[in-house]
């Protein structure tokens, strides 16, 4: 949780709601998928609820609704590859970061601060 | 038994839809009655004939206009809550100036006044809130 | 026996307060769609009033990949559960 | 706080979010007064958020948005007279009882249920 | 300065749409330039031409129309929000098959990646959601 | 400097636990729509470690009739003190 890891980029995208009860989530990580199409380095920062998207073994909705597992294989692609998970939430949830379907640096509360300062725009969903 | 939906949810947004038309199909399928479903809130925008989902995904409207056929399930929507997020058959389109409609059939405009009866008439009735 | 209908997380919203607190000694929680959060093992501790009477719905569970994590307190049931529970209830109350 | 004071009834209305954030509480009053008007025994509970309704002195949006005080003055009209203002909201904002719009009885968390089990039907706005 | 928006919100749902229109006359009215509104999520319902409120609040599809008319802020949707909740103009209408649209000028369908220019363009890009 | 806006009320949503532990050491926080609630002194506690730089929106604490019940310890700003601070700001972070 060194603050030295906090990157830079263009973008910063955080991701703040679970899976599947909403399209926040989804609609967040397509404009992520976008500003990286477009060139923009994009980090991504999964913060409270929003860390249920990282659990694995995530299945469709029960109408068939697609949910956002197979958008998360799809970062890589687009070369977004700076993945952060806030600890807190990481705790209450009990979580542990090496059970996550993405690799995710755990980051506390004074490194979100450091990312949102280091990262041009900072987009919340 | 004779049961009746709330439906508060706008479709792609939140659960509420998919929840709702999930329990119908399961009480149903227990062989009870589903009366109707009322849409009110942001659940008005489930009736909306333009919706045009990607073909991988769920299309919301077809599913309720097939609850509709399939059970004769009625499809009441809160005329006052529609009317503000645009949501208006072709008569409040007339009334109102505007050219063009965004609700039809089996999708219906009503008052409130039908959920009180809703509530009234039905045995159980259960919302589905975003 | 009033059922009543959880669609909220506790890890974001304090919505579960007022609905325990609303609880009488026979009723029912149900968790649905980001509810079923307050079903994990982590989470269960919010819901220890209502031990017994505290069910999770089985589809929201296994769509988020939780139905391991879902503490074993809590009774999971399908969607057949769901109506099932309707039918016992004398009514429902839905908290959002 | 006497349970001999939950009323019989055929809708409760529960209002937990409060005026101009959202247009949940107008829609349940409006979903009260039609159901008044219909002739059902409507009563009506402010919990949470919701009792920020009960607040002297509102005043129309910056956009005129008419706000939700003036509903409340034509409950009356409608032979709505049940007021019931959860007790715990009460304390957590530290509003007197006394200095609300509207007269409503403070409710602990035992006469909420009570209301609930004593009312036909029940909608949480 | 260069403001952009970007509204989440639904109108009549949430007070987001007040507070953006509010917020953008107040910074025009300080000297700035409001370079473009971004409707996405529920915020691309504020874009229904079919919108018909009650005559003594205020009409916000209106309102938006006239920072267009007056300040000359683009007005885009985010296409792939926007077909899903119903919302199209006359192309996207045709293209799927429909009849009818619910967007029109000075409204416009556009990709994410317009919000990501937006985001470069503009000196604050600031956040109204539900 | 960071202007975050928080538009919920510290008495339904724990969102404002996150944008504190977000928040700089320099950057400020405004209460917007439901979020007046937060700047009651009945709840500014909650945000006691942004005293100095909390802000609330005058427009919003009026319509809500909140304006005399607005803690002494929060600064009052109308929408044009609102522009001001995103004028000030190196970007503003939207919690809702």
């Amino acid at each position: 949780m060194s603050s030295s890891l906090a990157a830079n980029g263009d973008m910063l995208v955080i991701l703040r709601h679970a899976p599947h009860g909403s399209s926040w989530l989804r609609e967040g990580l397509d404009a992520a998928l976008v500003a990286a199409a477009f060139g923009q380095r994009v980090s991504l920062l999964f913060q409270g609820d929003g860390i249920m998207a990282l659990v694995p073994g995530q299945e469709p909705g029960a109408l068939g609704q697609k949910g956002t597992a197979a958008t998360l294989d799809m970062l890589a692609m687009y070369d977004i590859e700076s993945f952060y998970a806030d600890a807190s939430a990481l705790d209450r949830f009990d979580m542990a970061p090496d059970d996550l379907q993405l690799p995710s640096l755990p980051v506390d509360g004074a490194t979100i601060a450091q990312l949102i300062a280091s990262h041009r725009l900072v987009l919340t969903f | 038994m004779r049961y009746g939906l709330l439906v508060q949810g706008a479709p792609y947004s939140s659960q509420a839809s998919h929840s709702a038309l999930r329990f119908a199909t399961a009480l149903i399928a227990r062989g009870h009655q589903l009366e109707c479903v009322f849409f009110y809130h942001d659940g008005v925008y489930n009736a909306s004939r333009l919706a045009a989902p990607p073909q991988d995904e769920p299309h919301l409207v077809d599913a309720w206009r097939g609850l509709n056929a399939g059970h004769g399930t009625q499809l009441q929507v809160c005329i006052a809550a529609a009317l503000r997020r645009g949501l208006l058959d072709e008569r409040e389109s007339a009334r109102h100036g505007k050219t063009g409609h965004s609700i039809e059939p089996p999708f219906e405009l009503t008052g409130l006044g039908q959920l009180v009866d809703l509530g009234n008439q039905v045995d159980r009735l259960v919302t589905f809130a975003p | 026996m009033i059922l009543h209908i959880l669609n909220r997380s506790p890890g974001t919203s304090l919505v579960y307060r007022d609905t325990l607190s609303a609880m009488g000694p026979e009723d029912r929680l149900l968790l649905i769609e980001d509810g079923v959060l307050g079903a994990l093992t982590s989470q269960v501790r919010h819901f220890q009033s209502v031990e017994g009477r505290l069910f999770a719905l089985r589809e929201d569970l296994a769509s988020r990949g939780l139905e391991g994590r879902c503490d074993e307190t809590v009774q999971v049931v399908d969607v057949d559960g769901f109506v099932t529970l309707t039918e016992e209830a004398d009514k429902t109350v839905s908290w959002f």
